[in-house]
């Protein structure tokens, strides 16, 4: 019952070898476990598959970093603060990276199904779109689908044979190595409590061989255990533990922070040419640790973004405009 | 409040727009919104003529009430009110499952059959241009009744064929040989509806649920028909045309830049006067 | 916004009509909607399809009375108050009612295909049993699988395509008319607030066609809506609500009050024949309605059964010793 | 407390069995248990030389740590200290997803290869006697590494063939013709073990993995290796006997008897001098 699950930011980042799948807690630009993308990024981490349920500011960091070779998953962006994945779309241009599009719920039912134990989902989804279009297999193309990690099939269609309910889309289970969660809360022993919207973070966690889960705050375990039917993620499933405060920023936290707007769309701004991304990286990633990152942000700006607790959002800040 | 129309000079296109979509709504019924205007027409709609709408967001809020406008179906505003906050294997089980009567979505190409991409510009494997990809688009499409699209007109986005098709219309693509089929043929039991509108800055545009083919439903005030067709690639059925789009009224005017938008972070405001 | 979904107890049981498939919240002998149990037994409903995730106390109920013509579940008894169910035991070994037997976790999996859209679930669970005995598919023997409501198939076997997994059971999703729960609080609207475990409540209740929620209080929407985190069912997935204190007695509920282990013992002892159970239906359901039936237990017995709200059971009674 | 062990007039069966069940446990282990004697074998092991096993009961309690024992997996009591309290689908999908080290479990009748039947006896078809059902025993069974079953030990219910294979053991049935083949070949990549032991009223018993038979490992104190042969309706190989079950501990008795079960719902106490 001791606390041996807890790490230092650096050993989260050194979990993640190079190579490694990858997938992450939070929704487009909320909850991401952005200070441990930095520490990546400092460690010069390359070759990682990212399978997620959304792509997000994250993925873009690292994608602009190249430390991404192929991405698994529906969609990039940072919402309204850069409206599509700059970083990414400037890649699969040029061919530098593998992107494998699925639907939306069908990357959700494929962790799903992770987390189950079940080797694929069956779903009614997206029939009839290019999603399913067999020219359009991009790890099948590449000579990656091995049968071992990554399916030997995109998808396979299939008929229900017990309700003649028609066309059914299988979908492979995402199998990753790592999850990289960010959440409010964790016990000394690993236990997870979400506030507000969860996502798709029980299942990421249940679905890696690896779960690292980093925290606003590190709490007494017995305090999450008096409310067992409020917490999110079982302490068994959680492997390794960091307390981080802010650790979301520039994406936002329920009842803590706000997204950090203007931040996000000046990287955006940056991100439209490589040379913009490698200078924005310099002067906010590169040379910093996590507390002279807050520091260069300054309190003003994090005072701006916090959260009223009565409201779980910040009454001062909305729309980086 | 007021509920006479607004005049031309007082509202915008967007505003247009939402209120257009917003219309599309029955009190009751079950909405699934994506991120920006969607999300601003359907709580319109939650503050005007359908009180009792349930809002699904797919980040996992159900039956929520926010005051003001999210800035992203994540953000914590959208729990505010909700009958339950959880996640999106909750949010798109509710819609596989069959709950959902509309979903409001927006798109970055269309074609005449109401198949939206919203994935890249040019070839796939070639593209010009990479998009944000799918997200949920094509999901809340498929699980839904009825899909309601809000895009911005221009010709090159109003085309023949759409460089991908990311959201299923009412003709799509049978794999492997991707020829193209009606959506009731292809989704078998599966099937609920599909596309029942497509609201651009220049009209309302509907499908025949036989041929599956677009046709301009009402334009909005101050174009014709003859100009919204020439706005369209594809051969535009103009002949079922209803006339002119409502305006807005003052009261939803109201509603969006005092209520939900205040900051105009989706609704940019006309300057009046 | 209004609360038109409330109903009697009595409408409860009307809305399920003889014929109906039908399955509850609950696990074995806790939070069973016993009010409406013992309410369509006085109205003497016929040939019920049950499909559980696991019987207990109710369904010998609607066994002993005669209203369960088919039962398709993976258990049933009364936990340590009486070791399995007599009532259905007699009845199988007469040959009075079909009884389709899967796994638990095949029950499980079953109802979150059903509440998930899917028309059947993957899992590799039971192989080898005889719960895949073909010989043993009773509602095929019965030549009832329509392919409609009940599917065409017991199960099927397949092969995983995608990891080479091996064999995979696929098992039909448990398509049910109707759903009744019993649980805590019920928002006006029909939001659902379960506390402790909630078992496969949010699963039946998306499965059915139609659901019912019995709760022990009532409560202001707005009073759930304030932590939409901590709830469990969303208000458009209950067609109907009441209110009944101590609905799910004699079995238990979480924070509220223990099973009445007693009862139990003494219902289980009169079921081990038909005549026994009729004396106890007598005595206990017929000519009784939910007050009287309180009355009739008595205020020392209920008081024995409150839960300490500190912990959320009774520190005065344990095992119907 | 005293960590000698009690003397044969101080301990009942029933606390033979669980304190021997209880050292199948290590700690850090996650085990799945059931109802009853299984439920009092793994909190004696979470109280004495496991304090960081991870219970998990299948109603939806994960990682509890209840203060004394429950009624059921059901009860109020598995939520005290718990990690996380869900449901089944949590509970189930967490088995089969593979973290559950040891289950532990009843049985009415088992069979050479461990087998076990808890649904009825006599033919299924036209069964003598109606059981309970299959609960979660086959699933617990197919999903965990190992395997601990406690049961009553009567030569009818140590059977060469169980009237129903309930729950898997080593040899199992191939369908659809129901040929007995080795739970490795069944299981295929799903294959994580079997039966480990069976703890009876009379000794310990565990399996040759290659062959899947049964053998007695240890017999309780009191009994021979030949008495308990006798008391199976198989071959039952005693030639691996290793002496006597360690009897409980003063400690392990003090913990079942004023700790987890003081009303003696599950295990009864033995009347002292």
């Amino acid at each position: 019952m001791s606390s041996d699950k807890r790490i230092t930011l650096q050993q989260a980042a050194e979990i993640i070898k190079d190579g490694s799948s990858l997938t992450f807690s939070g929704f487009t630009i909320w909850r991401r476990p952005m200070a441990i993308i930095f520490e990546l990024i400092r460690q010069h981490r390359r070759w990682l598959h990212l399978i997620e349920v959304n792509g997000g500011s994250q993925t873009e960091f690292l994608v602009g970093a190249g430390c991404v070779d192929i991405w698994e998953s529906c969609w990039v962006g940072h919402e309204l603060y850069g409206k599509y994945g700059a970083n990414l779309s400037r890649k699969v241009a040029n061919k530098e990276i593998i992107v494998e599009d699925y639907s939306h719920a069908e990357m959700m039912f494929r962790f799903a199904a992770a987390a189950n134990g079940s080797p694929y989902a069956v779903t009614q989804t997206a029939l009839g779109t290019d999603l399913h279009n067999p020219e359009y297999d991009m790890l099948g193309r590449a000579g990656l689908r091995d049968g071992k990690r990554i399916a030997a099939h995109k998808y396979l269609f299939t008929e229900d044979p017990f309700f003649g309910a028609g066309s059914q889309v299988l979908v492979p289970a995402a199998k990753v190595d790592i999850a990289v969660l960010c959440v409010q809360q964790v016990g000394e022993e690993g236990t997870v409590r979400v506030n507000g919207q969860y996502y798709s973070d029980p299942e990421v966690a249940r679905a890696a061989d690896i779960t690292i889960v980093m925290a606003e705050e590190i709490v007494p375990e017995e305090y999450l255990r008096r409310n067992a039917d409020q917490n999110t993620i079982a302490s068994f499933e959680v492997n390794h533990i960091l307390e981080c405060p802010f650790g979301a920023h520039p994406t936002g936290m329920f009842g803590r922070y706000d997204v950090d707007g203007y931040f996000l769309k000046d990287f955006y701004g940056m991100t439209r040419t490589q040379e913009g991304f490698d200078d924005f990286a310099k002067e906010w990633i590169h040379g910093l640790d996590h507390i002279s990152y807050l520091e260069k942000l300054g309190w003003p700006r994090m005072l701006k973004l916090k959260a009223n607790t009565a409201l779980n959002y910040s009454v001062r800040e909305k729309g980086g405009k | 409040m007021a509920t006479e129309y607004a005049t031309p000079e007082e509202y915008g296109l967007a505003d247009l727009m939402c209120c257009a979509a917003s219309r599309e709504v029955q009190d009751n019924e079950v909405v699934f919104a994506g991120t920006g205007l969607p999300m601003v027409a359907i709580m319109l709609a939650q503050k005007t003529h359908a009180p009792n709408l349930k809002l699904i967001f797919e980040a996992g809020t159900l039956d929520g009430r926010p005051p003001e406008i999210p800035t992203s179906v994540g953000d914590a505003r959208c729990e505010m009110g909700a009958s339950r906050s959880s996640g999106l294997y909750d949010a798109f089980s509710i819609a596989q499952r069959g709950y959902v009567d509309l979903g409001f979505l927006g798109g970055a190409e269309v074609d005449e059959y109401g198949n939206v991409n919203t994935t890249c510009i040019g070839d796939y494997l070639n593209p010009e241009l990479r998009l944000t990809g799918s997200g949920g688009n094509p999901d809340i499409n498929s699980f839904a009744r009825r899909t309601v699209f809000i895009m911005a007109h221009e010709k090159r986005r109003f085309t023949p064929q759409v460089s991908y098709i990311t959201s299923p219309g009412w003709r799509v693509k049978k794999w492997p040989g991707g020829e193209l089929v009606h959506r009731r043929e292809l989704y078998g039991a599966a099937f609920r509806g599909g596309p029942s509108a497509v609201i651009s800055t220049a009209g309302v545009f509907r499908f025949d649920e036989q041929s599956g083919r677009m046709y301009l439903d009402t334009c909005h005030p101050g174009k014709t028909a003859e100009e919204i067709r020439d706005l369209c690639h594809f051969e535009l059925d103009i002949s079922r045309v209803q006339g002119e789009t409502s305006p807005p009224t003052r009261d939803e005017l109201y509603i969006i830049h005092d209520v939900l938008d205040p900051e105009q972070i989706f609704v940019p405001k006309v300057k009046k006067g």
